[in-house]
């Protein structure tokens, strides 16, 4: 497949452009940061996403999606990424819905996605339990009971995790910590008793919570795929979070990068702009070189999962290696060529550089990713 | 035992006598210290112990330990000065005051200043008494400093300025500025500098602070309208700031690395022991090989850099000239300090995300602001691009 | 199946009944590959097969794949010759004929030569019967080409150029030399140069190999005194050879990053198993992290790369514009071809210090060597400072 | 102690330039290289700058040396670094000469060192048996016998190995490869029956040599400390050898430096020097810094040791950790700057270049050192 968007990904490309920009401007981040707003996103905005059609993106027309691929939730992602713009895309589509998607029943499936595709229902995944990702570094426990589940143990850093209606609980069900095997999937109501959640304010503007468990009971019918078999459902679905993730970096390193360059060319200092100060070109030039890298393989990462390609990890981490090193090049040659503007609170390039942080450990830094890379590759 | 030493005894038994215990700390890190002036801000707790060793400091003359006993300092030899620092290090005694007043404005008026100007201005700034803020950058006058535009005008039996300054670090608190003023607008850029005394607390003045990413506001924008100063508040001569005030600029870049930017490096928060905590051990090493792998090379580059500003300091004693070393260091310790912000909040995870509130200690939420912080160490002060151009130019010969 | 598909299948079983079996590796190493010429170097055993394959693809038009078939080429569609690339890639054939005739001069002369020199010249470069080398750069003028000083003047009847050329990449084997020269003295530097086509068997050529710091010698240094060409030899204008250069320098960084400077990705000489093979192994994995994941950064690299290529020729063919790609493939491909020569030698630790003789397998002097030729691939073709200036100007629209 | 030289040192300084510059420029290394020599250095320089004491000075009077201290050795290797000059002072005096005088009985020093001071006698230790530096990694064996040991193993990367009369062998007498305890070294002849030397030739032009051990008889007179702790003189020795090694690649940066500079000074390009375009003097600046605090450490370290300073291990892995990362950007920033010129075999670019790199593999790399001091940091 070619590696360039389609006619039908160009103009929802065009659109998605149209209506962040107008509707989600950086400010709208200042002012839900700045108010502060309970949530830590619009509510409205969400809604009127919704009706566009890109909380559906990637499920089926049954459930009320568009049936399309992740390809086109990267476009609206990398768009979204443009201007910094908060909403559940990530938690609730990229991360839950997936989920469900993949391992749920069919009763389920209808059951959550329908909420989902309207904008009604808010997911969230919580994995994470230590200070640095690791997918099968579990110790919340889920115990067999008749009728079900008891789930007991504390997640940390759970995206949107405050605001959720259901949660989706990486529970081991089996075998030891850092054990692959052993673990299970649970859909769990997230105003269940026994459950406290505390948002937390990160540096971005945005939010993820700590959420305890204490025997927190879950129907049986609740657990998605297979028994100590939840990793199967997990890594995929950690792949096209993280690939998705990946295309709103690039979306902020570009617009990021853009105004960088704009002001190089209207900054003047010693009698002329600075952009004509040849040892900023060159890092500028630098800086595009890694860009355009980005850019390949952000597209190549996201169709490689629509044709189900069988090297999907290897490209995701690729990716997001690739990513979270350009986008710390980027923040910082961002506050570094803005110079003293570039440090104020007032100025943007500041906000990119605090999201850049979060993205870059959210789903594994780009060390996590060379080494599941060599993994991978076997060695 | 030799002169030298028989000082240090002495010296180690003043401090330990006259420093605080609250005040001491064996992490290396501040506290207690103030920078003087009317306002008198105290950055920690206890406030009255922190004036305490501050009285007893002026006592002796230690908080200007090498200016001359007239001017309020100890008029001790570099040598002796030395010991003192290093035996307040040792014991964890922090400076008593630390100011622009003391570490630029001093010596750069000790060296250009008039003997009533001396007499006027330094002994306050010895005692902690009045504190000083520096007027270089404007918003249109960065790097390119030269290019400032705020006026001074001479109105026969006075001096009368008007433009705006930004960047000014703690101007909202300090009693008096040390201001580069445009004094002949006629002239070549380098031709029409002069370095003026301003009384900050007068009418026409107007300062508001600056909100940075790390949500802190050390610096200020400060607006000068129709403000006066006397006729024998000019540092230098008149349109001859430009050479003084390069001077100072030197004495600041030593300041911030002599300073440093530096965290602690010793106790159960030195990177190494956060490294253990927030990424686990393995056979007694921290478990990351590549957070290990960067966490000593950071440690080393420390050293280095340590030695090297040792190193310069027993050259310049030696009579080697080491010009431009307050360049090099200016760079490096900034350029240091960014790794350094980064590296800890890579140890800390999605721990170093935190802004404020629940889910994080006031020690994570510490280490993420101070990562933000260290961002601008490589634009304050003269970026890094223009300390490379110094080195270039001054050090290298490379032609313009 | 569509037309492409067809295309696809006989191309493979060409390949497969035409290409012998020793020439084939899996490796992705170039082997049995000729440079062409009358002086035709092979670069590798056995040269019988090697000719065999050229003869075959010379037959078919495809050492040329998109030229026209009048000029010796297949012919083909930007498309299938992207299916021939790869079906040879796939089977590990080598290409039968590398060459800067095919590569830069050839595609440069379909663009701005007259139907005459394309008859005489192309056909020969299909058939690698005549081979060319490029005269460009001279000692005076590398970044800065347009400096260069070779002169040529006008004879009434023929041409005379005098004057030195440098960094001519097999100049000693090429029959014919495109060169840049100064036809007018008198004109602003880029309005004075013609592109001449110079045959190099003639006397007054001199030839001279530098032998660099690898131990090879691929470049030569070349004297002109008082050599001929005829009048039909300037391609492009009399003066106006500067344009023509410049298209050219793009067919050559496009050359310089599709061939790359890539050694083997797979198989038992690939970086992962070698550093298996030299660092241990502990738990399956490379024992030493730190090379480790320098290892996955550089395949990582690799294949961002690649993408990027594949990428940029997807949007040409969708119609976007890719302007300066060269410059940028040229320059990634060489800054990440010096890294990979750098780990490459990391792996080898103390085997990889080895120039010849005992103690060092050939395989560990050659890693030696490619490390020590991999610093020129930044310098040769542009170097990167050049490069990021083309890329700040034309991408980014930075001013001078 | 004041990190700068001392009036006498200074001097000797002096005295060493004028001398290597004059005897030994970098064409003596080509020659070397190009005829080829058979031993890879001049025996007849090596007379002297033994006659100039250079072969004794941390030696003791006794035995006709300088009684000088490290910081000396280092100022003269620090010399010979700039010019590349090939010489046993690294094998002989750094390591051999340090070993024998840190491990060996009154009767052995005086035996072996008098020879030494003179420039009679070459020495060479053998310790490396795999691809990198790893000086615990010993699988050669020395086994008990009635009058002395047996030797039986084999050793690679051995300094002027080829030309040594008395080789200075680490064998292990008890434990497993990589344990610190359960090393002996032992003084042997280089002609004792058993053992073959082969000559390598390297890519700096200088050469180390693989020798095999089989079945060498060694008298037990030639052990040099106790049996078992052979580690305790091995540690001392091969730091004291980093941080002559740090000497010598300091001068040879500094070297490069300013013959890169000089070049930045006078080549025109664009109708001016290039050493006027920004980018390229931010890059020299960038240098000239790293090379700064590679002088800091350098004098620290050689310091140190003299006076006995407990802290020797870690600066020297901090010396050396430093002093490859520079030589490393030094070699390719040099070839770079210097362009087309700086990849011929004509131009002394390349020369420094190809040492530097045998240099920062000698005794560990820049990584093997981070790791060395982290151990000793206690992480």
């Amino acid at each position: 497949m070619p590696l360039v968007h389609s006619e039908e990904q160009t103009l929802l490309r065009e659109i998605a452009r149209d209506f962040i920009s107008e509707k989600s401007p950086t400010g709208e981040l200042r002012r839900l940061r700045d108010e502060p707003d309970p949530i830590g996103f619009s509510k409205s905005l969400w809604k009127e996403m919704a009706e566009l059609g890109w909380a559906g993106i990637p499920f089926a027309e049954e459930f009320g999606g568009a049936d399309l691929g992740h390809t086109e939730l990267g476009v609206v992602l990398q768009e979204c990424g443009r201007t910094l713009t908060a909403s559940p895309l990530l938690s609730t589509i990229a991360l839950g819905g997936t989920a469900i998607d993949l391992g749920a029943s069919e009763a389920l499936r209808k059951e959550v996605l329908t909420g989902v595709c309207s904008g009604q229902r808010i997911l969230a995944v919580a994995h994470q339990e230590q200070t640095r990702h690791a997918p099968y570094a579990t110790e919340t426990r889920a115990t067999k009971t008749p009728s079900g589940y008891t789930i007991a143990g504390s997640k940390t850093f759970v995206l949107d995790g405050h605001v959720a209606d259901q949660l989706l609980v990486v529970a081991r069900t089996s075998g030891s910590s850092r054990d692959r095997n052993g673990l299970s999937l649970f859909l769990v109501d997230a105003e269940t008793p026994g459950i406290t959640r505390t948002r937390t304010l990160q540096v971005d503007g945005r939010n993820a919570a700590r959420i305890e468990f204490r025997d927190v009971e879950v129907d049986g019918q609740r657990l998605l795929g297979e028994i100590d078999r939840g990793a199967e459902i997990l890594d995929p679905v950690l792949d096209r979070a993280t690939a998705g993730l990946c295309a709103e970096m690039l979306g902020g390193i570009e617009a990021a990068f853009e105004h960088t360059l704009n002001y190089l060319k209207v900054r003047e200092q010693f009698g002329t702009v600075i952009g004509s100060f040849q040892a900023l070109k060159h890092r500028a030039a630098e800086l595009h070189v890694e860009i355009e890298l980005s850019r390949s393989i952000v597209i190549e990462v996201q169709q490689a999962i629509d044709s189900g390609d069988e090297a999907v990890p290897e490209l995701v981490s690729t990716a997001k290696a690739r990513l979270s090193e350009t986008a710390f090049l980027m923040g910082n040659e961002g506050v570094q060529m803005l110079g003293g503007i570039g440090m104020t609170d007032e100025e943007d390039i500041g906000l990119y550089l605090k999201r850049f942080r979060v993205q870059q450990f959210t789903f594994g830094d780009a060390s996590f990713h060379r080494d599941r890379y060599a993994n991978l590759r076997g060695y | 035992m030799n002169e030298l030493e028989q000082f240090r005894e002495e010296t180690r038994e003043w401090i330990e006598t006259s420093c605080p215990e609250s005040l001491r700390s064996s992490t290396g890190q501040r506290s207690g210290t103030t920078m003087g002036g009317r306002r008198f801000p105290v950055f920690a707790e206890p406030a009255e112990d922190s004036h305490l060793w501050l009285s007893r400091a002026v006592e002796r003359g230690y908080c200007a330990p090498t200016w001359p006993r007239e001017y309020g300092g100890a008029g001790l030899e570099r040598a002796q000065a030395a010991v003192l620092r290093e035996e307040m290090l040792r014991l964890g005694a922090p400076p008593p005051v630390v100011s622009m007043g003391l570490l630029m404005f001093g010596p750069t008026l000790l060296e250009f200043g008039t003997e009533e100007q001396k007499q006027q201005h330094l002994p306050p700034i010895a005692r902690g008494e009045i504190s000083w803020c520096q007027g270089y950058s404007e918003p249109g006058a960065g790097s390119d400093l030269a290019s400032l535009q705020t006026r001074c005008e001479d109105r026969g039996d006075h001096y009368s300025i008007t433009g705006q300054k930004i960047w000014t670090s703690g101007a909202d608190v300090a009693d008096w500025m040390f201001c580069l003023v445009r004094s002949d607008p006629g002239a070549p850029k380098h031709e029409g500098i002069s370095l003026i005394l301003i009384d900050m607390n007068q009418p026409g003045v107007r300062v508001s602070p600056i909100k940075l990413i790390s949500g802190s506001s050390p610096f200020c924008q400060t607006f000068f309208e129709e403000v006066r100063a006397e006729k024998n508040a000019l540092v230098g001569p008149l349109h001859g700031g430009w050479t003084v005030a390069k001077r100072l600029l030197q004495y600041e870049r030593q300041g911030i690395s002599s300073s440093g930017f530096m965290g602690p490096t010793r106790g159960t928060d030195a990177p190494p022991e956060l490294a253990k905590r927030y990424c686990g051990t393995s056979d007694g090493k921290v478990a990351d090989p590549i957070i290990r792998d960067r966490l000593a090379r950071m440690e080393m580059d420390q050293h280095c850099f340590n030695s090297t500003v040792r190193r310069t300091a027993d050259e310049a004693r030696a009579g080697n000239d080491v010009g431009t070393a307050s360049s090099i260091f200016k760079y490096k310790a900034s350029e240091d300090a960014k790794k350094r912000g980064e590296l800890m909040v890579a140890i800390l995870g999605t721990q170093g995300l935190g802004w404020e509130g629940d889910g994080y200690e006031p020690f994570e939420i510490d280490q993420t602001r101070t990562w933000l912080r260290s961002k601008g160490n490589s634009i304050e002060g003269g970026t890094s691009e223009v300390q490379l151009n110094i080195i270039a130019k001054r050090v290298l010969g490379l032609p313009d």
